[in-house]
């Protein structure tokens, strides 16, 4: 007979986990510097993850929720609020999306501008992802340099729009203000500078021997996976997929644009963090582009009734956003409200990838991984 | 639009002055007063112009100018001087200020960004002090079940090896080093030697997991990168057949050993910034992994003494690798000595019939010319003498050769990513050994070949 | 030794930047420019003029009290609540204008946006901090009064690089 | 609008070797109108897996006004799994979940992009089904089930969670169910139904 060990009744909700020896379990995040807003909960045996389980939601704020409650014009200030250094992508879907619903036409000049500002807002945020991704694999200088030269943008941003991060520009049936004066000049002196200054970032970051030998061949996602796990934007196009929304469901004047989308094979880390870099050198081809090719006056809004009504029908429509496909799902119930509205972001759509590639990595390649994935937890959480 | 915060009382302000009076007056009557006469009444006291100095002898001559240069030259020429100032810890831990400042500044100016900017006023010169402050009034929170004692004294320990390697540096010709071993460079690797014991009982004592992965870290670290530390000295040791560093740095009157050993040079100086935990080799404290590492529990001033303790420790080693491969204080003098004869007994000016009359001394440099107590060492048979100019030159090129070192210290920190822990182990193992072998059969070669050594050519 | 060259390229790129200006904008001695007078709104053309979304700016001569603006920020911010003021306008007769308080207000500009009455504008002053909350709440007799601000500097970009100057 | 009937298999022919026509009678019940979008889902027990009845959803081939038959054309996709729908041509963009309370369902949207085959890749297709929806929710443990489709498309897996936690929505199947965004100790309503009310709004 086995002597029945007495066992301490444990309080409600209070788990008793068998601990192994060898198996240590670390709560990376949420207040961890190399985590973000999020909690990944990590079992390493020596140096090596044998587990790892994400445990986002420390910045939900329920965007899906309150949308319900208020109508097509009003949500516009909230929608933005998850990625607030990417808001014009953030908010292009929903336009777009209500734009269909209520059945209105865009200017063509509102169409190019809002290319611009679309634009202008990747590079702000692919500069603070550059920025973040330089500091967590401890290279202060390129978390410095992005997020200063970021100010370039956010310049430009605010000569749009008037504001600097949470701009609120887009509205359904055009943009909010005509571009100032003298724009055109003073955004193409800003992008051939920011040119110049990407080349400095390669000598010091990405032909970085170390870096390489840091980065390569750590996180490796095929391409099948990258696939089957439905990843997307620069983390699909490094594993040698070649799928972009701006060139593949063109909106608004994408399609008159030359857009190159950038394609790397190797699907690995070092591969996943130079896509996003290549994708601000194609930025500012494109808002050069589209600064030669904009009418040079006329409507920049169709006027919208005041409080505009939705069919009964519904809508999905996506762009390419800093971190992937973007895409804004309305319900609408002939009420000024959307009846329901979903987000689908890249960044949600990305962190299925994250334990799949950390298991087996080595705790020091967790950071490299975790932000090669192109990952903004107030985004996934909404 | 500058309001006083709504808060502030009068009272209490005045309240505050006023504990802190109190406080300070406690204090001094309490432990300053019996300080002062333990040491005026109770200490080894020296021999100036023939008389024992006491305390009375010492207010006295305190207020006498005819004796104020021998008083302030017997303190200069005692060992708590060299121990406390000059070429011990005050003298590191100034440069180590200055380390940290310049550091902050030259990243700043790689980065396009300003750094400390308004502090002292011109460009952030007391934020040191400042950040000093700042941490001394910091509480200090100790984990909850940590080994208390050890926990304590970590950092304690760790300011305390840091400086007892900064006691073996010698900084100018003629004995002006804390400690003159004959075993100068095996001290040193025996104080290297504690810093990962150090480490790992801070890391193991803390009770937590970063820090004990940090600690963990930092021992694989610090051993591994030790053994092509020691070997890539083996090649000067083998040239000049000393472990004295006073005596290296003589060897080297005439060229640096960095002319003949390159590799040398290289392998001790990533090695050098592995041992120091410096970027791209800082995976201890690899913040975006592992919180902040082996340091991660650490606050207040106890965190303070650790960062004074790895910059005493940077200083050291940057000092350590002037002396033995860029010729430590040697170099060309900013002005000729003068003769011994021209200073002590001065030259006899004879009037037209060829008597001398008046004698002029030469001006020297009135502290540092002559030792105070020459007349004990001379009949002890011993006597030093240093000249001024001498130790002066001496001070000026080796700060210089050490801050240069310094700054390729500090340089890629803005420059190189931080390295992985397989990476690390692979370079101390594989290519840093394998190379300080290389260097030890260039030297053998130097020696056998009859060109360097003892009894070579040069 | 592709190691080596891409070693002496980083450093190179490290040391280069010891001599470029420096970019940093030194706030409280240097203030941007920004683009006009703040946003505006023209609601005939139903498009806003380009400028800064800072503090808000009323016209008391043409305010109707109509409420449009804090009904706007109703789904958005609640920051705009309707007071009474003591002095009657021709225009106004129920003499209640907007008081914003920018605890919560976001600039969003959507209460510019849907004032038909060219009575509230947005400026360029964005300095409000204040030490209490009530601080913040600015009472229409405050937001009449034109801010003074002074911003001059401008992005300039030369061959030493881009800086504030 | 979800009806269980027993069919039988009347008529098979195979085209090729991966194609094949299949004909099916429903034993009760009779067959619905034309509506765009409709789409039939089989089930079969299979007895590797002990019997559980396997469902999978097929487009219907017969005309619309034949009302004596369903009529199927099959394709058998090898690659990559066999005997699964590809993904290699369709990949989860969102699954958005809807709460009708009126109709005391609850719907579940999948939106499927592709990104290999260009003639998909230009549009996004939208599955849509509903489950039984009930008053007092007690999410995995009421009849609010719909089967999951986590093994014909890995990427789904984060995002029925997210319906699970947000509207309550059980999928079997799904190897993980448990809470992603929400709090562990969340003890109300899922919040995206619509009896759940906003605080001030």
């Amino acid at each position: 007979m086995a002597e029945v060990i007495p066992t301490k009744e444990m309080p409600p909700g209070l788990q008793v986990e068998n601990v192994d020896d060898r198996i240590m379990t670390l709560n990376v995040g949420p207040q961890h510097p190399g985590s973000g807003h999020m909690r990944i909960i990590v079992k390493i045996d020596g140096d090596y993850i044998v587990d790892a389980d994400p445990d986002p939601g420390y910045v939900h704020r329920g965007e899906e929720k309150m949308a319900e409650a208020r109508n097509y014009i009003t949500n516009i200030p909230h929608l933005e609020r998850p990625v607030i250094h990417d808001s014009c992508n953030i908010l292009y879907p929903y336009v777009l999306g209500v734009e269909d619903l209520v059945g209105i036409e865009v200017p063509e000049r509102a169409k190019y501008v809002r290319v611009i500002a679309a634009e202008l807002n990747r590079c702000i945020y692919i500069q603070y992802w550059l920025a973040i991704y330089g500091i967590f694999l401890g290279h202060s200088t390129m978390f410095m340099w992005p997020a200063g030269d970021r100010e370039l943008f956010i310049d430009l941003m605010e000569k749009i729009s008037g504001a600097r991060v949470t701009h609120a520009y887009f509205v359904p049936g055009g943009v909010r203000n005509d571009v100032p004066a003298n724009f055109e000049d003073v955004c193409l002196r800003q992008v051939n500078y920011f040119e110049k200054r990407i080349k400095e970032y390669g000598d010091i970051f990405y032909d970085n021997p170390i870096l390489k030998a840091r980065t390569e061949d750590t996180g490796v996602l095929s391409r099948e996976d990258a696939i089957r796990l439905g990843t997307t934007g620069s983390v699909l196009r490094a594993s040698g997929v070649d799928y972009d929304v701006r060139v593949k469901e063109p909106y608004d004047v994408y399609d008159e644009l030359d857009v190159h989308t950038n394609v790397l094979k190797a699907g690995d880390s070092y591969a996943r963090s130079k896509v996003p870099w290549l994708d601000m050198l194609e930025s500012c081809n494109i808002i050069r582009q589209a600064l030669e090719k904009m009418p040079k006056s006329g409507s920049i809004r169709t006027k919208l009734k005041p409080n505009p009504k939705g069919g009964l029908d519904e809508v999905y429509r996506r762009v390419e956003s800093g971190r992937g496909a973007a895409g804004c799902y309305i319900v609408s119930k002939e009420k000024p409200e959307p009846y329901r509205l979903k987000l689908s972001v890249g960044s949600f759509r990305n962190l299925i990838a994250l334990p799949y590639l950390l298991k087996g990595e080595k705790l020091g390649n967790m950071p490299a991984v975790y932000w090669s994935l192109n990952y903004w937890p107030v985004e996934a959480d909404r | 639009m500058s309001v006083i915060a709504p808060k502030f009382r009068l009272g209490y302000f005045l309240k505050g002055i006023f504990d802190n009076a109190f406080w300070i007056l406690t204090i001094v009557t309490l432990a300053g007063i019996p300080l002062i006469q333990i040491v005026l009444f109770y200490m080894d006291l020296p021999v100036i112009d023939g008389e024992l100095l006491t305390a009375f002898l010492a207010f006295t001559w305190l207020f006498n100018p005819t004796m104020q240069i021998p008083l302030i030259k017997s303190l200069l020429y005692s060992d708590l001087f060299r121990i406390a100032a000059f070429p011990g810890f005050g003298f590191a831990a100034l440069i180590a200020a200055a380390t940290i400042f310049v550091e902050r500044k030259m990243l700043a100016k790689l980065q396009l960004r300003v750094g400390p900017f308004y502090c002292g006023k011109i460009e952030g010169l007391l934020q040191l002090a400042g950040d000093g402050l700042k941490l001394i009034s910091k509480e200090i929170i100790i984990p909850a079940k940590a080994d208390k004692p050890l926990f304590w004294a970590a950092p304690v320990l760790f300011v305390g090896t840091a400086a007892a390697f900064v006691a073996l540096i010698p900084v100018a010709p003629g004995g002006w080093v804390v400690a003159d071993l004959d075993v100068g460079l095996l001290a040193v690797f025996a104080v290297i030697g504690f810093f990962p014991i150090i480490t790992i009982l801070s890391a193991w004592s803390a009770n937590s997991k970063f820090p004990f992965i940090g600690g963990i870290r930092a021992l694989h670290q610090m051993v591994s990168f030790e053994i092509p530390l020691i070997l890539s000295l083996l090649g000067v040791v083998i040239l000049t057949g000393t472990l004295n560093l006073s005596e290296i740095v003589e060897s080297q009157s005439n060229f640096p050993w960095i002319i003949f050993m390159p590799i040398g040079a290289i392998v001790f100086f990533t090695a050098m910034l592995a041992e120091l935990e410096r970027i791209p080799f800082d995976l201890p404290e690899a913040e975006s992994e592992i919180v902040a590492g082996w340091l991660t529990e650490f606050s207040g001033m106890m965190y303070g003494l650790v960062q004074l303790g790895s910059y005493l420790k940077l200083y050291a080693f940057a000092a350590l690798f002037v002396i033995i491969f860029l010729g430590g204080w040697t170099g060309p003098m900013f002005w000729p000595p003068l003769d011994t004869e021209l200073i002590m007994e001065g030259t006899p000016i004879p009037n037209f019939k060829g008597d001398p009359v008046l004698t002029v001394h030469a001006p020297g440099l009135p502290l540092f010319d002559k030792d105070p107590n020459e007349w004990v060492l001379q009949e002890q048979g011993e006597l030093q003498y240093t000249s001024g100019q001498l130790l002066i030159n001496g001070v000026i090129w080796f700060v210089l050769k050490t801050v240069a070192v310094i700054f390729f210290i500090l340089l890629p920190r803005g420059v190189f990513p931080r390295i992985r822990i397989d990476m690390l182990l692979h370079i101390g193992w594989y290519k840093l050994i394998g190379l300080a072998f290389v260097n030890i059969f260039i030297a053998l070669g130097l020696v056998y070949a009859g060109v360097l050594g003892p009894g070579g050519i040069m | 030794m592709g190691t080596a060259t891409g070693i002496i390229k980083a450093l190179n790129s490290g040391v280069k930047h010891l001599a470029v200006k420096r970019f940093t904008l030194r706030y409280p001695e240097q203030k941007l420019k920004f683009v006009g007078d703040g946003y505006q709104f023209d609601p005939t053309t139903g498009v806003g003029i380009a400028g800064l979304k800072g503090r808000h700016m009323l016209f008391h001569d043409h305010c109707t009290g109509c409420q449009l603006c804090s009904i706007a920020c109703e789904g958005v911010a609640e920051a705009i609540a309707m007071v009474k003021v003591p002095d009657s306008w021709g225009q106004n007769k129920k003499a209640i204008m907007p008081q914003i308080d920018y605890g919560k207000c976001v600039f969003c500009g959507l209460c510019v946006d849907a004032c038909p009455f060219y009575a509230l504008y947005m400026s360029n002053d964005y300095e409000l901090s204040s030490f209490t909350k009530e601080g913040l709440i600015y009472t229409p007799a405050q937001l009449q009064v034109k801010p003074q601000v002074q911003q001059d500097s401008e992005l300039i970009i030369d061959k030493r690089g881009a800086r504030h100057g | 609008m979800v009806e269980e009937h027993k069919a039988t298999l009347t008529y098979t022919q195979l085209l090729k070797e991966d194609l094949g026509i299949f004909r099916l009678v429903p034993e009760d019940g009779v067959i619905p109108d034309y509506k765009a979008g409709q789409f039939l889902t089989i089930g079969m027990p299979v007895k590797s897996e002990g019997g559980k009845v396997v469902r999978r959803a097929y487009s219907i081939a017969s005309h619309p006004e034949n009302k004596k038959f369903f009529e199927f054309v099959i394709r058998w996709v090898r690659k990559p799994f066999p005997g699964r729908l590809t993904t290699e041509l369709f990949n989860a963009e969102s699954v958005s979940g809807v709460d009708f309370p009126d109709e005391k369902e609850i719907g579940v949207t999948y939106h499927l992009g592709s990104y290999t085959d260009p003639a998909y890749s230009k549009q996004v297709l939208a599955l849509a089904t509903r489950a039984p929806r009930e008053e007092t929710p007690n999410p995995g443990n009421d009849s609010t089930k719909l089967p999951s489709l986590r093994d014909m498309f890995y990427s789904v897996e984060f995002h029925e969670r997210e319906v699970f936690e947000m509207l309550g929505v059980y999928f079997e199947g799904h190897p993980d169910n448990r809470r992603l965004l929400l709090p562990e100790d969340w003890a109300d309503l899922p919040p995206l139904r619509k009896d759940f009310k906003n605080k001030g709004r």
